[in-house]
């Protein structure tokens, strides 16, 4: 699957995967949304509140914490050892601390650098695995940074503010392209050094969110005068647990232990080996040249699962693929033939189909590591019958009708053409047509009124921002409906900071999407990584990155010796 | 004979096709004493060929040597194997190949293929005496013996010049028994005069046994010593030569040297339809009993033994009327060349001037044809003389001048006269293999001249019908296809294809030159035939200077791109005027008289 | 020679290699190809007629070799093999004749027209071949495919296109001494157009050689259009065609060798027959083992 | 002097040839869509776009691109790539070599090995090991290679037995040598995949000359078989067969790709892949001008070699 829309790109910061824990009391505005996006439109005024202060710099200790935790775990593994990780990667791959485009890209950031803030296993803001003390949020427009003490860049040179502000600086660096939508709410003036370990940042508007920006995995901090890796592998300078040795576009990357890691690891050397495919990548893994493939066929999940020298990781993720179907026009204008739709689609078949079997069923919504996700709703089932009777009360029972997928992104095109061979069953005709990425992703990118797209996970208000407004950035099914008041509940739901009223708002939205909304989601995928059995300290949960987010950076995959 | 000594002994060699088990060549007997030339005379497919290199100890692919012995100086060759057999090959027997541009090696300088096979034998003592050989042999055979033209690739040399290096090579070793197969072939008639003798001279120094394979009457008869004429894979006489010239006593003898067209008189040349059966298909008795005037049923039911009807000297025959003379044979009446039917110029060439890519190859060439005319265009290769006749056929568009059909000027290319000037010069082309499309049936060929000048089909049909008929094919040619046809069927259909339209001029461009003698004759005996009947102006182009006085009134001798000398065929080739013309008729072999023995018992039919 | 051969006149010219074909057939080697090729051809054309699923149906989970109904298993995306298999032969056996054939055309033509003008337009018609010869025939591919997209006229364009200078220099030699023969000079006294000639004339007398490289094209043009499947380029997603079933499900190699084994041995089978047939056909044509018709 | 003269003609023909090629590569690589557009995917915002065009040059004249491009391409200067900014000749150096390398060891073997095979198999014309060979030989050549490459690897590698491995592994920076288990499957199935054509060419070519009527008479010359067999025709069954290597030559040069991908064996075949769908045209000019470029080399070094071995050309020069 192609990677880069799903991480922290110019535009891709809008699709960044941010979690947030079911407890968490953060009212998330799309902070990353570009230009004319949510976040200008969203009222946030209301939300930055003092609650949504506390509720940071609670988890900043619950992070700390969680930090003691992880050690006492990676005390019990052994050192030393040569890891050998699989990706497949081209001579495309890149290296840069906060900008990726492709798994490999995103394997070999990670084990170099370190962002601000992180996630815990409930999604809940956390600093265990990041590089700040605590964010303490003053105002709604107004943070406070505080790194934690004395980590040194594997140059031996400690973190200190000035990198932070260099780092941010360079996010919204326009000619780099990083995430230009940041600069919507920072600029060079923005930051204020109050020591050498803490800096202030004001907002050019206020913006909850922000704070999830920061656990966003390429909000990483690189050093001052830090440049994308350009054959010199010196340059490469972060804080993560090993520190670049050599690096071949195409080919490999050494990365060797930094000795003055802030935290604990245990290999001596990680390479990251790119695979031209997932099949050479199997074969490397089954004949003993690699121990860990990153990202493996659904096909061999079985084979690797019953070779008793291999172990296989699979991970519930919360990326979803959709079938957009566009509100405001034909066919689709008709309510009923959007619900007959979604009841065309047998969502086990899809799972087996698309995914070998190696997802979980979709119920037409998304938000599903979000602790606002609707579980009670009823599962939606295959019904041909009620599918052709709603097709024939619209007169549509003889829709001819295309169906659009991308050429880039794994599954959709599966997704559409067995989308396309369920359809037959209702007795209409959709035909499944694959475009290459660059037409796919171009002009005509949410104009089409029947086509594919995915999502990484995000919370419930922070998709709707992204997708579901007249304002969105993406406004693929061109939701709301005209007339609807779901606008206004929006408004209401990211404006209100007690959970437990924004939640009832929230269902409300949940409900007129689960009746009438666009989205045809039959599945969430899994993501699947194998490894050798002497692989230890990579841990199956639910995960926003391959292979327990790549062992955060290694640090806690030891080897059996 | 047996007191003489036996260079070389051939008994009772028989080869047959490895597969069918069919013999190719069967019963020949022939000795060859030490320096002797022996002319092994035969047409294509009578295997002369086979029993050359049989003397070697060699069969072509999918021919197999039966039985019988090849005895070299005491040596047996055909029991030789292996070492022996090549150490007997180059040392004790040699062979000079046919086609020397192609049997040279392209890639190996031709110093080292003659050195080669010295070292191969251990001849002389040392390299260096190899060496001393082969510039020895070089010179004897005529060539430089310089360092550098050692140096040089066979590509590098003149058709001449390769068959010497040839003939170098087959001496080099100083072998007893030299084989030759039609060493000549393609050579022009100086080049092949001058070979002719180098061969002569090195035979008789160095005394080797010499099998000289021919198809060529003219040549064994200035060559050879004695002949062995073979006919269907058995030798059917042999005697001296001039035994066999004067007296031929096998009545096949006696059609090839009818055949043979003779420079110093306009006798008819007299052909002898049908074509020898090939091995698998041969009757019981005499193999020539079939087109033979004097065979009789015993012919049919046996084939004679050898018998000894010498005189003087040996004298083998194998037929039971020998020396009874075929009636067609004796005819020896004058060609029906007739005078040309006056003035009246069918076709005028004014100052005609061809060139070749650029490069002039002929020029200011002036002269007529009347109707009912034959002038002979005669000349070596490269005289010119084919461009000309390509030129006037709108075949070659590098011409400038005039030439004239009726009068009236013809555009370069055929493809701009219009349809009836282009029907009415017709062309007949030198190699009917390849003038005849392969794919097309016979009546098709014939029939096109007429589909493009708009005949109907069944028109068409009739006419090739009789076409066929004139050119004394039967109608039932018509649906065969050319790779179903003998060399002189097809270019009887050639022939038939170039009058069906009833043209004016007829282009002749070399046509019997890939034909046997005896189907020349006939191919001769049609044409003067047609050109008489039907009053055609003809264009006769060859390099056989012999064969002119058989068919035309006049002749035209072209050397380098010029007509040299221009006047009646009789005038030119018995008194020439021009050095060059003069130069041509010596070197084109030719029978001698030979006086014959008024001893013998000649019949005659009728 | 026996003279009651009557063949009618009117379609004798149309018999382009008289014989040919039956000769060749006289070799083992051509009768193994033509029943591979005639096995392989039927299967295309039988297949989805006695398929038990569709092309696209779903029969189970995917990349299952044990499912009921699916004896050879299910596919990459829970499809029946064997049935896929069934219907995958036409389109790769149509876009390989096809580009052969178009390939074939204007080769042939290129390569007539050259031997027959010589000169000039010989020189410039050959270096113009030697220039599609020179660039890199993957890459165009690749990129064409890549801008386009892998659609079926433009495999076939690309296939064709690197076949033309290939058919044209393999003509162009044939035709060079049969240029060189007086039957085309006769036709030239005759004055028969330049078409005719080429046509009529000069193309029966190549269909030998002709024939054996159209074959060896084909034989290629399979193989092109299988690997470009392989690559990932088939002419319609999800379609059922050998090359792409090949690249699709390989990935399963070791979990379920079905769905790449069946359509790869498949495309073996096809291209060995074409090949058998081609070669079964030169031998013919150059006469090699006239003398052992059961070489 | 003749044929200096001559190689300097031939020379000046395939930079011709090359230049053509490189006109061609250029359109072809600017028609292969926006590369911004294409590396942003769904994140293609105008503005962002316009910047990242901007930065990659992209917004200039094609022409004056061209001559920028054939100007760095004559002073070695190749470009950087877009995807990652990384001069095009770091990211491909090691690439160059490796395939550079693969190349010449198919070629080392399966060149001697297929004149050996079809030089034989026409000596032994219709015996056993011809017929066997000869069979083998065509079906190898029928075969596409991804089939004998995915066999062999289920065969030797992965399956059945575990003699050498699947993959390729070469280390960067380190000579492509240092993997000698790793290239045994690559140069197995190009071997395989190269011999039957040189090796099919070769018996025939040798048939034709053992048929000649010099070879009848070097053995009528009563020389010996082994004399007769490589003095008088190999050298001229070369002449036709080095045509064949060479086109086999430049087939491994960019025909590679699939068995690359197959090993993942890191050689521009598998980087040109990678970079089409990319549209990152300084990559893909790259491996196709050199590509074009052994396709020059092996035929110029073909013809040299064909006009050595014939003296009817080599001759003509002088």
């Amino acid at each position: 699957m192609k990677e880069q829309h799903d991480l922290w790109l110019p535009a891709g910061i809008g699709r960044r995967q941010l979690l947030l824990g079911a407890g968490t009391a953060t009212v998330l505005v799309a902070c990353g949304s570009d230009d004319s996006s949510s976040g200008a439109t969203t009222p946030t005024t209301g939300a930055t509140t003092a609650e949504t202060t506390g509720a940071t710099t609670a988890d900043t200790t619950g992070a700390t914490t969680a930090e003691t935790t992880a050690t006492t775990v990676a005390a019990a593994g052994q050192k030393g050892g040569t890891l050998r990780v699989g990706v497949v990667g081209s001579t495309n791959d890149l290296m840069d601390g906060q900008y990726i485009v492709a798994r490999a890209d995103q394997a070999r950031m990670v084990t170099g650098w370190e962002p601000i803030a992180n996630y815990d296993d409930d999604f809940n803001i956390a600093f265990n695995n990041s590089l700040a003390e605590e964010i303490e949020a003053k105002a709604p427009d107004l943070f406070v940074v505080r790194l934690k003490q004395g980590i040194e860049f594997h140059n031996a040179k400690t973190v200190g503010a000035e990198d932070l502000i260099y780092s941010f600086n360079r996010l919204i660096d326009p000619a780099l392209g990083i995430a230009p939508a940041l600069s919507e709410f920072l600029d060079a003036n923005s930051f204020k050094a109050l020591d050498d370990r803490t800096v202030e940042i004001s907002l050019l508007k206020p913006s909850v969110a922000f704070l999830n920006g920061m656990a966003d995995y390429g909000a990483n901090i690189v050093p001052v005068d830090y440049a994308r890796f350009d054959g010199d592998p010196t340059t490469q300078i972060g804080t993560g647990a090993f520190k670049l040795k050599s690096f071949t576009p195409g080919s490999e990357s050494v990365h060797v232990r930094h000795e003055n890691y802030w935290g604990t690891s245990f290999l001596d050397e990680v390479q990251i080996i790119d695979f031209s495919d997932q099949s050479a990548l199997v074969n490397a893994l089954t004949s003993g040249d690699i121990d860990v493939a990153i990202d493996i066929p659904y096909a061999q999940a079985g084979a690797i699962e019953s070779n008793g020298d291999l172990v296989l990781l699979e991970s519930a993720a919360g990326n979803w693929q959709t079938i957009t179907m566009r509100v405001d026009v034909a066919p689709f204008d008709d309510v009923r033939v959007r619900q007959a739709m979604r009841l065309i689609v047998n969502r086990e078949e899809m799972v087996q189909r698309v995914l070998s079997g190696h997802g979980r069923i979709g119920n037409d919504m998304y938000g599903v590591l979000d602790g606002s996700y609707p579980k009670d709703f009823a599962q939606r089932e295959q019904d041909i019958d009620t599918a052709k009777q709603l097709l024939k009360d619209a007169g549509q029972e003889n829709l001819e009708i295309e169906l659009f997928a991308p050429d880039d992104t794994a599954g959709l095109p599966e997704y559409a053409t067995a989308f396309a061979e369920q359809a037959k069953a209702a007795g209409i005709n959709v035909t499944a047509t694959v475009l290459d990425g660059g037409t796919y992703w171009g002009a005509e990118y949410t104009q089409r009124a029947f086509a594919t797209s995915y999502w990484s996970t995000r919370p419930y208000l922070n998709q709707v921002a992204q997708g579901a407004l007249p304002t969105a950035t993406y406004p693929e099914t061109h939701w709301p409906p005209a007339g609807s008041n779901f606008e206004d509940l929006y408004n209401q739901a990211i404006a209100e900071v007690d959970q437990e009223k924004r939640y009832a708002i929230i269902r409300e939205m949940q409900q007129m999407e689960y009746d009438d909304g666009g989205n045809i989601i039959a599945y969430f995928q899994n993501l699947i990584d194998g490894h050798a059995a002497s692989v230890q300290g990579a841990v199956s949960r639910p995960n926003l990155l391959n292979f327990d987010h790549f062992g955060r950076g290694w640090k806690n995959i030891w080897l059996e010796q | 004979m047996s007191e003489r000594h036996e260079t070389l002994a051939i008994r009772n060699l028989r080869l047959d096709v490895a597969q069918s088990g069919n013999d190719i060549v069967d019963e020949v007997t022939l000795t060859i004493a030490r320096g002797e030339m022996l002319g092994l005379v035969g047409e294509s497919g009578s295997g002369k060929t086979t029993v050359g290199l049989a003397v070697l100890g060699h069969a072509r692919k999918g021919v197999g040597i039966h039985s019988g012995s090849v005895s070299i100086e005491g040596t047996d060759v055909l029991a030789a194997h292996g070492k022996d057999l090549r150490r007997a090959r180059g040392r004790l027997v040699s062979y000079v190949p046919q086609d020397p541009g192609t049997a040279l090696n392209p890639a190996l300088r031709i110093g080292g293929q003659v050195l080669e096979v010295l070292q191969t034998h251990g001849f002389g003592a040392d390299n260096a005496a190899r060496k001393q050989r082969v510039q020895e042999v070089f010179s004897e055979v005529l060539l430089p013996a310089t360092p550098s033209f050692l140096r040089r690739y066979p590509h590098q040399l003149s058709g001449g010049q390769q068959q010497r290096v040839g003939l170098a090579m087959a001496f080099a070793a100083r072998p007893a028994v030299i084989v030759l197969d039609e060493p000549t072939t393609g050579l022009d008639v100086s080049t092949q005069a001058h070979v002719l003798e180098t061969v002569r001279a090195l035979a008789s120094k160095h005394g080797v046994a010499a099998l000289y394979v021919t198809h060529d009457l003219a040549v064994v008869a200035t060559l050879a010593d004695r002949v062995a004429v073979m006919y269907a894979g058995r030798i059917v006489e042999q005697g001296t030569t001039a035994e066999i010239f004067a007296n031929p006593a096998h009545p096949y003898t006696r059609y090839l040297v009818a055949a043979a067209p003779e420079m110093g008189s306009d006798r008819e040349l007299v052909g002898l339809a049908g074509r020898a059966p090939s091995p698998g298909r041969r009757p019981v008795g005499c193999a020539f009993a079939l087109r033979c005037e004097v065979a009789t049923a015993e012919c049919h039911a046996a084939f004679p033994e050898v018998t000894n009807v010498g005189t003087t000297d040996s004298h083998d025959v194998r037929c039971f009327h020998a020396f009874t003379v075929p009636e067609r044979t004796s005819r020896r009446a004058a060609a029906g060349v007739a005078a040309a039917a006056g003035n009246d110029a069918a076709l005028s060439l004014r100052g005609v001037d061809a060139a070749y890519t650029g490069l002039s190859v002929v020029h200011d060439v002036s002269f007529d044809i009347s109707r009912g005319e034959c002038v002979a265009l005669v000349g070596e290769s490269g005289s010119g003389k084919s461009t000309l006749s390509r030129s006037i056929g709108g075949l070659h568009r590098e011409w400038t001048g005039e030439i004239l059909l009726d009068g009236a000027p013809l555009a370069r290319s055929s493809r701009d006269r219009p349809v009836q000037q282009r029907l009415s010069i017709q062309y007949v082309f030198q190699n009917p293999y390849s003038s005849l499309h392969p794919r097309r049936s016979i009546a098709d060929s014939i029939g096109r001249p007429l589909a493009i000048a708009g005949v109907d089909k069944r028109e068409t049909g009739r006419e090739v019908d009789r076409m066929l008929e004139r050119v004394s094919l039967s109608a039932s040619y018509g649906s065969r296809f050319p790779d179903q046809l003998s060399g002189g069927e097809r270019q009887r259909v050639a022939i038939a294809r170039a009058l069906v339209s009833k043209p004016q001029v007829l282009i002749c461009d070399e046509v019997t030159s890939a034909l046997d003698v005896l189907v020349q004759a006939t191919i001769i005996e049609l044409l003067v035939d047609l050109q008489r009947d039907l009053g055609l102006a003809m264009l006769f182009v060859t390099h056989n200077l012999p064969l002119v006085r058989s068919i035309a009134q006049r002749v035209a001798v072209m050397a380098d791109g010029k007509i040299v000398e221009l006047g009646t065929a009789a005038d030119t080739l018995t008194n020439p005027q021009e050095e060059y013309t003069r130069r041509l008729l010596a070197d084109t072999p030719a029978i001698p008289e030979f006086p014959a023995n008024p001893e013998l018992p000649i019949d005659t039919l009728g | 020679m026996s003279t009651d051969i009557t063949i009618d006149p009117a379609h004798t010219t149309a018999v382009a290699q008289p014989g040919l074909l039956r000769s060749a057939m006289k070799l083992w080697r051509t009768r193994i190809g033509v029943a591979l090729v005639v096995l392989l051809v039927g299967v295309a054309i039988v297949g989805p007629w006695v398929a038990p699923y569709g092309p696209a149906e779903f029969v189970g989970t995917a990349n299952l070799r044990n499912v009921e109904g699916a004896w050879l298993g299910t596919d990459y995306f829970g499809q029946d093999v064997w049935s896929r298999f069934l219907h995958g032969g036409r389109s790769i056996l149509f876009l390989a004749s096809v580009a052969t054939l178009i390939g074939f055309f204007f080769g042939a033509a290129i390569g007539l027209v050259a031997a027959y003008n010589r000169g000039r337009i010989d020189d410039a018609l050959m270096r113009f071949m030697d220039i599609i010869l020179a660039f890199p025939q993957l890459l165009l591919a690749l990129v064409a495919l890549t801008t386009v997209g892998p659609q079926s006229w433009l495999i076939i364009a690309i296939v064709a296109f690197t076949t033309i200078p290939r058919i044209a220099r393999i003509t162009r030699g044939a035709a060079v001494p049969v240029v060189e023969r007086d039957f085309i000079g006769a036709a030239e006294a005759l004055g028969e157009s330049r078409l005719r000639i080429i046509t009529r004339e000069l193309l029966p007398n190549v269909t030998g050689p002709l024939l054996v490289e159209a074959n060896l094209r084909l034989t290629y043009s399979i193989g092109i259009i299988a690997g470009l499947g392989f690559l990932g380029f088939a002419t319609e997603r999800n379609a059922a065609d050998w090359g792409l079933m090949v690249q699709e499900n390989r990935v399963a190699l070791s979990v379920q060798p079905w769905g790449t084994v069946l359509p790869a041995v498949a495309i073996a089978l096809l291209t060995i027959g074409t090949g058998l047939i081609s070669d079964g056909l030169a031998r013919t044509v150059a006469g090699i083992d006239r003398g052992r018709p059961d070489a | 002097m003749g044929i200096l003269k001559l190689i300097l003609r031939r020379l000046m023909l395939g930079v011709a040839t090359l230049l053509v090629v490189s006109v061609a590569v250029f359109l072809l690589t600017n028609v292969l869509g926006d590369p911004v557009k294409r590396m942003l995917g769904r994140g293609a915002l105008p503005e962002v776009v316009a910047a990242r065009r901007a930065e990659l040059g992209l917004d200039r004249p094609l022409v004056t691109r061209y001559f920028e491009w054939l100007k760095g391409l004559l002073t070695g200067d190749f470009g950087t790539s877009y995807a990652n900014g990384s001069p095009v000749w770091d990211l491909l150096e090691d690439r160059v070599n490796n395939s550079l390398f693969l190349m010449a060891v198919a070629s080392a073997i399966s060149v001697p090995l297929s004149l050996f095979i079809g030089a034989y198999t026409a000596l032994r014309r219709d015996k056993w090991f011809d017929r066997i060979m000869s069979n083998q030989l065509l079906v190898l050549a029928a075969m596409p290679e991804f089939v004998v490459g995915a066999l062999l690897t289920v065969l030797l590698a992965t399956n059945v037995w575990h003699l050498v491995p699947a993959v390729s592994r070469i280390r960067p920076g380190e000579p492509p040598w240092s993997d000698l288990d790793g290239l045994v499957l690559p140069v197995l199935t190009l071997v395989l995949a190269v011999t039957p054509h040189v090796g099919r060419t070769m018996r025939a070519a040798m048939i034709d000359v053992l048929e000649s009527d010099y070879v009848e008479m070097a053995r009528l010359k009563g020389l010996p078989e082994r004399k007769v067999l490589w003095r008088h025709a190999f050298p001229n069954a070369l002449g036709p067969t080095l045509q064949v290597i060479a086109l086999n030559i430049a087939y491994l040069a960019g025909g590679v790709v699939i068995v690359e991908s197959l090993f993942n064996f890191r050689g521009i075949g598998i980087a040109l892949r990678d970079a089409i769908p990319e549209a990152n045209a300084p990559v893909v000019q790259f491996i196709a001008m050199f590509i074009a470029l052994i396709y020059v080399i092996s035929n110029l070094l073909a013809d040299v070699a064909t006009i050595l071995v014939t003296p009817r050309l080599r001759t003509r020069l002088q």
